[in-house]
């Protein structure tokens, strides 16, 4: 028998939520960005459990840009952290608060 | 004329009041480069020609009944129409006569009197403007244009007794006098507008004088009551009677000249010709008539008690002013407004003479008021002497002078006549003594007994100059003459009735009583008015300190009572004025800026606070801010959840 | 496959014109760099010509995943507008600072064919990518003044915070794309209307998720708390493109895809943007009361537009379109404004950007002030200046669509900020000191962009009829 | 127990675990190294779904380059910088997270009537190479050109960001 | 229908306000006499639209109409009638002068100039317009110049007060917009068509419940301005800080808007509701006028003692708008025009005896006339104006108010009578203080009487208050058939069952 599909999608929202709370909660940007990632490979199993749902090929095409979105952000977000570690030789974004008010 | 006023149209009507008012404007405006005599001599030409014009007015009335001049229409708010109308009878014909007649001389009087002032430009140009708006205020035909010559002798008042502006004193005065007036005048406006939409309701929406007596019976009798007390209000205040009365004494801060005929021959006597005025409307409400006939007798009690006890010379004239005027609203409550009338016109002669001639008195003496520092100034002034001892004859109601008659006139009213009663004579008695008192007292004081002047100054007390003496004789003549206008039928009768009765009609005839007990009054006035001259010439010319007793403590306490008026300024400022004050500064002070301004302060602070509060929330870590975005992904789910 | 590429023109006119600007800076020395501008006007202009030859046209592409619809042409021309003019207005910071401008240009570029696309697009993907083409250019950009830590620190949070939508945003198109099978909005609004208005737990969920990453582009509150940040942080130029340009591609999102697409929704949902644009408007406006730097006030005031803007979401129907799409123009010209005066404020010594060193403006630059004064009064709603037009349309729609009580929280708003736009004011003309008219930057086009945004916010305000007919076709255009 | 299902379990728990591990553990090399490991379990659900080619490329690009690249910047960033604890605040995110899975799970699992067919018959080479190309290059030929722009403005943003000299 | 004649006069002074701003800073001279030049022109062109406004008429006159946002049926749409006719000569009149008294001024003159005639276009565009949404733009416009004014002229707490001045009229006139809004949208919803015109939105008749909510959003507005109490807070601030010219015109026209504003919209338009409603705002008024009668009798400061008599003068108008009647409503709008002359009089006068000495404490004064006997007499007219003296302008319209109001309300009326009272008994008081007595701490300073400039400023104010108070015909005559057209309006209306006892009452009376 097949898994139903939401069995698929009450696990990529767990890993959603997971990659939410490391999002919140780490207080190293690396870490973060990791977290985003699996943010976004949640998403991408729900894209893909609902291919198969749907039979079409079209939420598998999306993962491919879903893919490469992702990876221009890790690209981008490592270029800040970078350039942020200029100015501060830290990661941890708490240390960061220039701007408020 | 469509408000179905009537009267023979003269044109020339508007001149009267005109002229004085060009002199006025001449004076405001170029009176300085003028000089003091051309700025004399312009107001008394002017009064001059309004008395002439009033005369020719006087003559006309008598063949005509009433003369009447429509200028323009004035007011035409679609329910009321006010003309500027002005109309002359015979009772204002009379006014006018008054008015201008004796405002010349005291016209002339004063070109003597302030013959040293910087300001006499602006004095003729504020005594000519006075005549204006008295001419105006008498010849009205309607009630709003009285209105605006009532407020404007009242702006007249209060620049005059101001007039030497540099003491505060007489600020002070000035701004008293126009607001207690407008005390009064805020009860008169509401009558004139109770009257008018009442009348309106009658469908009679006007306020022109021929037209009220015409429709004056449609009135119902409880609002014609109300209507008619709370003109009265207006007069108490003008014509100074309790409780309005406090402001004339103080007026005596103004020039003497304008005491003598602002405060004393025609201004105050406003109210009076305004009730006879409008007679048909209070001769139909008994109440306010019973009210007004006590409220003169009280005034005029109270005021000659104070009379007693003052010693500053024109203080005493003032508070007998106060009386005399008391004594004309008791003839307007009960009924009498052709003695009322007759007693405002003899009076306008002697006491007008009494103020120029204590004027004189002033003068001569280089402004001293103090009667206690007077005292055998027989010999100094030859002239004011006589005219002095005439007009106090005919005040204190010396047989066949002015104020005999007319006094007579209204106790004998006031006993017999259908309204009247023995308590009001009882008390109109009682007050013609006092008055024989205190004007002897005063006589006494000022010009008998030991001469109680400084030594220095008494090489310099002159007698006045003629153009002061000449109106003070021609005054004392009509003190004594003008009486017989109106002379008792007992001694042949005069032409007053006969002249006024057109206007007032004929009157209800008290001669039901008999000619013997009319007598017996008069010769009864006539001892208590002797009783009184005696006792001031055993007060003043034997002990010479004119009444101060030491002794008992009783009379010294009723002495003091007296002197000091009976505490009523200061019973007024403890139970009006400072609780007004207190309270108006308690408003400034803390109501307004503190709640209604605090309020829209707070407000703003408020906002403000919170801003500075809130911005915390902007914490500056960014996962915060995640957190938040989190919470409000949750409160945006919270749709699906609660949904 | 027959491949109509009519539509995309404009998008791809920019993007071009951003390789273009990128090839160029490899050749010029740096004393010629200013060229990159004119490449990039030019680019931008011909992009223009582009969409404004398409107007009502109405062509489509790519299996309609692409259309070149009045909306979207509104829209196209609008961001075009906004380039223009931020790429107009920085050269005087640019040459300040020591940023790249080649990679500032082409960034702009970049972005701007990133904001056309999702102006353009009918589908969700189409329009996830054009949104994050937009998106990654602006983190960059924000970060692109190196020297500045606040300018790291604010791409920082700004990328974190988009980072984060992103996974938002793209669960809810999964969840859609779950529900519906699709994610051409054509297809979606079909499958609602066969859903019978009730769609499922599944869609909804989706569209909720959707909306949160929307929100998030606009600056909705609670949304919103990168945006001070961020505005304040990135170059000047920067920000404001990105409260002009990047706000209105957003809100040409919410347009197409939340008022027109998802119109079947909105009884059910109105309430939640009833509660955001009350909460955004208000937000927004209280905390700029308090602050010192103008540029954060203005941030704070871009976020309570934005609330006034969502006015428009809730009001929802055609009017609501056409007056969100004319705020937007009346938003642009001021807020653009406001932001250029302070790019002009720039000088060698700093940036200038505090209230104090507003004082005394209006006579050492009288220009400049009073530019920012008809700017700070048409952001307060003043008559006859654009965003009083603005506002009257939007408060119009709401009445109109029954929301009077958004109208009212509305204008209670803004009062609220009009304490703090007239304290400018009250800087720029009641104090004195401030910033010394010698050091007055000659930048002729930034005048030049100021002037521009004067004038339209005058027009605006003045003669509304046609703009507000544009605005009101372009909306009527979406299908 | 249907043993797909407890493969399914068994997988599940194993990336739930990995990616527990990438926000638990303190030093940011192993957090690289548990993604890694859930990024390859995510592939295997990829297969699972009858989407090869999508597991591949999970390998090839997120496994291989995007995951060297974070190691590569870790290690370039003193990799012995300790991460201060986090705060109390946990608790709260903590619940809110739950809240938030619960939110939707809740749903999820009780709404389970509404959602797609699960077993929709496939066509043949579904998620295949070709099958995905023949997408990718005919209905989503505009979003991959347009993918192709977005990576070209992270390079030229990375490198504007990131390289060095003065900026 | 366009004729012109009213643009012209509402964009003359912005042309004007245009050329002072083409000028160079340095020609002050210059640029004073353009802008003298421009508000005089006004002027004139005011008189000649006296001179073809048609008296007897109920009708608007002189209507320029046209197309403006053709989308929402927004027209460009003013006319004059018996109503605002004379309020727009009073503004076309006062501006001049207020430009002649700030002849003193020596910095940022250029700016001050384009404020006051951009001011002017404010006013007179408010005046004319009939188009509830140019009615909006135009009342919104006024805010602007008179902040800067207040704001940039002023005194040490001007900021303080500008910026209270506009967010308290702001917090009034935001809602109102909401209420045009509101309006429209009905309107175009009953009649299927777009339009903000004035007379085709009071042709509609709402259920009383929006009726009432509309009102109080424009009531609110206008009673912020007028400013009835407790909403007047802001008035003393801003006429304390306020240079000359700004008081003058805040006082002198701003105040008005207020009332006209109620006359002219609030009144017509919700006729039920006005008559519902009119005790409570009766009963305002009133208190008003008392209270800012007791409050000005203890200030210190002679333009807030004046500010605050504002205050009472106004609670006056609006009670004699409240009677609903003939009487009142002329009343109120003759004092309008009263009001605008004395109390724009009594602060010129107050500048000018600041320039003199540099106080405005009345503490400071003391025999003033001595040394200053044309400017005290010029201040005594002015005072008595203020103080209702009959033959003299106030009077008029102090006593049409009272006949009025006396008819609707008589006991509210006897109270506010009080005014009559009150009134002289601060503006005496100040009087003496300040002109009477010895003289004072200000006598130091070398006390000049008034140049021919002001001279020439106050003659024509005097003139006019003379002129009002003894002729007043010529003006009630061209009021009276718009004022009736209002009365008739209102007349046969009632409010709903719930509001109805005291109308019953009264009706029974």
């Amino acid at each position: 028998m097949m898994i139903p599909v939401h069995y698929y999608l009450v696990l990529a929202a767990v890993i959603f939520a997971i990659g939410v709370a490391g999002v919140i909660l780490r207080r190293n940007l690396i870490v973060v960005l990791m977290s985003i990632e699996l943010m976004l490979n949640a998403v991408n199993l729900t894209f893909v459990a609902f291919a198969r749902a749907h039979g079409q090929m079209e939420g598998q095409v999306i993962v491919f840009f879903v893919m490469t979105v992702a990876a221009a952000e890790a690209v981008v977000g490592l270029a800040i952290v970078i350039a942020l570690s200029r100015h501060r030789r830290t990661l941890d974004p708490e240390q960061m608060h220039l701007l408020r008010g | 004329m469509q408000t179905g006023a009537s009267g023979t149209p003269l044109e020339a009507l508007g001149l009267i009041p005109a002229i004085p008012l060009a002199a006025a404007l001449v004076n405001v405006f170029w009176g300085r480069q003028l000089g003091r005599r051309a700025a004399g001599g312009i107001a008394c030409a002017a009064v001059a020609g309004s008395f002439l014009l009033s005369a020719y007015a006087a003559v006309r009335v008598a063949d005509a009944g009433a003369l009447r001049d429509v200028l323009f229409v004035w007011l035409d708010s679609g329910s009321l129409k006010v003309d500027v109308a002005l109309a002359v009878d015979r009772l204002s014909a009379l006014m006018l006569l008054v008015i201008t007649g004796i405002g010349f001389l005291i016209h002339v009087y004063s070109v003597g009197y302030m013959a040293h002032d910087d300001g006499v430009a602006r004095y003729f140009a504020y005594l000519n403007l006075f005549i204006f708006f008295m001419t105006l205020l008498v010849m009205a035909d309607n009630l709003v244009l009285l209105f605006v010559g009532w407020e404007g002798v009242g702006l007249c008042s209060f620049l005059l007794i101001g007039f030497w502006y540099q003491e505060n004193v007489n600020a002070i005065a000035g701004n008293k006098a126009f607001i207690v007036n407008r005390i009064g005048d805020f009860g008169f406006l509401l009558g004139v507008l109770l009257l008018f939409w009442e009348m309106s309701g009658q469908g009679i929406p006007s306020l022109d004088f021929s037209v009220l007596e015409r429709n004056a019976h449609l009135l119902a009798p409880a609002k014609l009551t109300l209507i008619t007390l709370l003109l009265f209000a207006g007069a108490t205040g003008k014509s100074a009677q309790i409780p309005l009365y406090v402001w004339l004494p103080d007026a005596m801060q103004g020039p003497t000249p304008v005491s003598a005929l602002i405060h004393a021959a025609t201004m105050v006597t406003a109210g009076v010709y305004m009730t006879a005025r409008l007679h048909f409307l209070f001769s139909s409400a008994p109440f306010t008539l019973t009210l007004i006939a006590w409220i003169g007798a009280l005034t005029a009690l109270v005021a000659a008690t104070i009379a007693l006890a003052q010693n500053d010379i024109k203080r005493v004239l003032a508070y007998s002013t106060v009386s005399q005027l008391g004594y004309m609203f008791v003839a307007v409550g009960v009924g009498a407004f052709s003695a009322a009338i007759f007693h405002l016109f003899t009076h306008a002669f002697f006491k007008a003479c009494l103020f120029l001639s204590a004027g004189s008195v002033i003068h001569g003496l280089r402004g001293e008021q103090d009667m206690l520092k007077m005292g055998g100034l027989k010999r100094y002034f030859p002239v004011t002497y006589w005219t002095f001892l005439a007009a106090a004859l005919a005040i204190s109601g010396a047989p066949l002078t002015a104020g005999f008659f007319s006094k007579d006139l209204i106790l004998w009213q006031a006993f017999a006549s259908a309204r009247g009663s023995f308590g009001l004579w009882l008390v109109g008695w009682i007050t013609a003594g006092l008055t024989a008192l205190y004007m002897f007292r005063q006589f006494f004081l000022v010009f008998h007994g030991e001469a109680r002047a400084p030594a220095e100054l008494r090489g310099q007390i002159h007698e006045s100059p003629p153009v002061m003496t000449l109106p003070l004789v021609v005054l004392a003549l009509g003190s004594v003459v003008a009486g017989w206008l109106g002379a008792p039928h007992y001694l042949g009768g005069g032409v007053w009735e006969s002249w006024l009765a057109p206007v007032f009609g004929a009157r209800p005839a008290a001669a039901h009583e008999p000619l013997s007990e009319e007598l017996w009054l008069v010769a009864l006035t006539v001892a208590i008015a002797a009783l009184g001259v005696w006792a001031a010439y055993i007060g003043c010319v034997r002990s010479t300190r004119g009444f101060e007793v030491s002794e008992p403590a009783a009379l010294r306490a009723l002495y003091r009572l007296l002197a000091r008026k009976y505490y009523v300024d200061e019973a007024y400022d403890v139970a009006l004025v400072q609780p007004l004050t207190r309270f108006s500064s308690w408003l400034a002070a803390s109501f307004d800026p503190g709640l209604i301004d605090g309020a829209v302060n707070a407000v703003a602070g408020g906002f403000w606070a919170a801003s500075v509060r809130w911005r915390r929330l902007q914490s500056g870590y960014v996962q915060h801010y995640l957190f938040a975005f989190l919470l409000g992904a949750l409160i945006v789910l919270s749709y699906f959840t609660l949904g | 496959m027959e491949v109509n590429l009519t539509p995309l023109l404009p998008a791809a006119e920019v993007a071009l014109a951003a390789l273009v600007v990128l090839i160029a800076d490899l050749f010029l020395r740096d004393d010629e760099k200013g060229l990159l501008a004119v490449v990039s006007v030019a680019g931008l202009a011909i992009a223009a010509a582009l969409a404004g030859s398409l107007w009502d046209s109405q062509e489509a592409a790519f299996g309609d995943t692409m259309l070149g619809d009045n909306f979207s042409l509104f829209f196209t021309l609008l961001l075009i507008a906004a380039a223009a003019l931020a790429v107009f207005s920085s050269a005087h910071y640019l040459s300040e600072t020591n940023m790249p401008p080649g990679e500032y240009h082409a960034l702009i570029l970049f972005s701007t064919a990133g904001m056309i696309l999702m102006a353009s697009a009918n589908d969700l993907i189409l329009f996830f990518l054009g949104l994050e083409t937009m998106s990654i250019a602006v983190y960059i950009l924000t970060g692109l003044r190196r020297e500045q830590p606040q300018s790291s620190e604010a791409a920082m949070k700004y990328f974190m915070v988009g980072a984060f939508a992103t996974g938002f945003l793209l669960y809810g198109i999964a969840l859609i794309y779950g529900a519906t099978g699709a994610t051409h909005l054509a297809r979606i609004g079909y499958w609602i209307i066969q859903s019978a208005g009730k769609p499922d737990w599944l869609f909804t969920a989706g569209a909720l998720f959707l909306v949160i990453g929307l929100a998030f582009k606009v600056a909705a509150v609670p949304f919103h708390f990168w945006a001070p940040d961020v505005y304040e942080g990135a170059p000047t130029s920067v920000t404001a493109f990105m409260a002009v340009a990047v706000k209105a591609a957003a809100f040409a999102g919410w347009a197409r895809i939340v008022v027109h697409q998802l119109a079947p929704l909105s009884p059910q949902w109105d309430w939640l943007f009833w509660l955001l644009a009350i909460m955004t408007m208000t937000l927004g406006n209280l905390l700029a009361i308090a602050q010192s730097s103008v540029k954060r006030m203005l941030a704070y005031s871009s976020v309570a537009h934005a609330g006034y803007l969502l006015i428009a979401i809730v009001a929802g129907n055609e009017f609501g379109g056409g007056a969100l799409l004319f705020y937007l123009l009346a938003y642009s010209a001021m807020s653009f404004g406001a932001f250029a005066v302070l790019l002009a404020l720039k000088n060698g010594r700093g940036d200038n950007e505090e209230y104090r060193h507003f004082a005394g403006l209006g006579f050492s630059r009288p220009f400049l002030a009073m530019s920012m004064a008809v700017f700070m009064l048409s952001l307060a709603g003043f008559p006859p200046l654009g965003g009083f037009t603005g506002k009257f349309y939007l408060f119009r729609a709401a009445v109109l669509a029954g929301y009077t009580d958004l109208a009212i929280i509305g204008v209670l708003n803004s009062l609220l900020s009009l304490a703090y736009y007239l304290r400018v004011i009250v800087m720029m003309y009641m104090d004195e000191g401030g910033v010394e008219a010698k050091t007055a930057a000659r930048a002729p086009y930034l005048y030049a962009a100021v002037a521009v945004s004067l004038v339209a916010t005058f027009y605006l305000g003045i003669l509304p009829g046609d703009a507000l007919e544009l605005s009101r076709r372009a909306f009527a255009s979406l299908r | 127990m249907n043993p797909e299902l407890v493969v399914f379990f068994f997988l599940a728990a194993l990336l739930i675990g990995f990616s527990l591990l990438v926000i638990l553990v303190r030093n940011p090399v192993h957090s690289a190294l548990a993604l890694v490991a859930a990024l390859f379990m995510m592939a295997i659900f990829f297969l699972r779904l009858s989407a090869p080619m999508v597991a591949a490329l999970q390998v090839l690009v997120y496994a291989g380059a995007v995951m060297v690249l974070f190691l590569f910047v870790i290690m370039l960033l003193n990799p012995a910088n300790i991460e201060p604890k986090a705060r109390l605040w946990w608790a709260g995110v903590g619940a809110a997270c739950a809240l938030f899975v619960l939110a939707l799970v809740g749903r999820f699992l009780t709404g389970a009537g509404a959602s797609p067919a699960s077993g929709a018959s496939l066509g043949p080479g579904f998620g295949s190479p070709q099958a995905l190309a023949q997408s990718l290059f005919g209905d989503f030929v505009l979003p991959f050109e347009i993918a192709s722009i977005v990576l070209l403005v992270a390079i030229i943003g990375a490198v504007a960001l990131a390289r060095r000299g003065t900026p | 229908m366009f004729s012109g004649d009213l643009t012209l006069l509402i964009f003359l002074p912005a042309a004007g306000a245009l050329l002072v701003l083409a000028l160079p800073r340095r020609a002050t001279g210059a640029l004073f006499k353009v802008a003298f030049l421009f508000a005089a022109l006004t002027f004139l062109w005011a008189l000649k639209i006296l001179w073809k406004f048609e008296p007897g008429l109920a009708t608007i006159q002189l209507v320029d109409r046209a197309r403006w946002i053709p989308a929402y049926g927004i027209d460009y749409f003013v006319a004059v009638d018996g109503i605002n006719l004379f309020l727009v000569l009073l503004t076309a009149f006062l501006v001049p002068l207020a430009i002649l008294a700030s002849w003193t001024i020596a910095e940022r003159v250029k700016e001050f100039l384009f404020f006051m005639l951009v001011l002017e276009t404010g006013m007179i565009g408010t005046l004319v317009a009939l188009d509830l949404f140019l009615f909006y733009v135009f009342w919104e416009l006024m805010l602007i110049p008179m902040y800067f004014i207040i704001g940039m002229w002023g005194g040490p707490r001007r900021v303080y007060a500008a910026v209270k001045f506009v967010l308290y009229t702001m917090s009034g006139s935001l809602l109102m917009l909401v209420a045009i809004i509101y309006l429209a949208v009905r309107h175009a919803e009953l009649t299927q068509s777009l339009s903000f015109d004035l007379f085709r939105i009071q042709a509609l008749s709402l259920p009383f419940e929006e009726q009432l909510w509309l009102f109080a959003a424009f009531a609110l507005s206008f009673a912020i301005k007028v400013p009835l109490f407790p909403l007047h807070t802001w008035l003393p601030d801003a006429h304390v800080e306020a240079p000359t010219a700004g008081s003058v015109i805040l006082a002198g026209v701003l105040l008005k808007m207020g009332t006209y504003g109620l006359l002219r919209f609030a009144i017509p338009l919700f006729p039920e509701v006005t008559l519902a409603l009119k005790p409570a705002l009766i009963a305002l008024a009133v208190v008003g006028v008392v209270y800012g009668a007791l409050v000005a009798m203890m200030q210190a400061d002679l333009k807030r003692l004046v500010a605050y008599s504002s205050v009472s003068h106004l609670g006056l108008v609006v009670l004699g708008l409240f009677a609903l009647n003939q009487d009142g409503i002329q009343g109120a709008l003759y004092q309008m025009l009263n009001h605008g002359l004395s109390t724009g009089a009594l602060f010129l006068l107050v500048g000018m005896i600041y320039e003199r000495t540099h106080t405005r404490m009345i503490a400071d004064y003391g025999g003033l006339w001595k040394p200053l006997p044309v400017f005290s007499a010029c201040f005594l007219v002015i005072t008595f104006s203020s103080v209702a003296l009959p033959g003299l302008n106030g009077f008029v319209g102090e006593f049409l108010i009272l006949l009025g109001a006396f008819r609707a309300v008589p006991f509210w009326t006897a109270l506010a009578a009080t005014g009559v009272i009150l009134g002289p008994v601060y503006m005496l008081w100040m009087y003496r203080r300040v002109f009477f007595g010895p003289q004072g701490r200000s006598a130091g300073h070398a006390l000049a009487d008034l140049n021919r400039r002001e001279i020439a400023i106050l003659a024509p104010i005097i003139a006019l208050v003379f002129f009002l108070g003894i002729y007043p015909d010529p003006l009630l005559r061209r009021m009276r058939p718009a004022v009736d057209a209002v009365v008739q309006q209102i007349e046969g209306k009632r409010p709903p069952a719930l509001f109805d006892s005291d109308q019953a009452r009264e009706s029974a009376r």
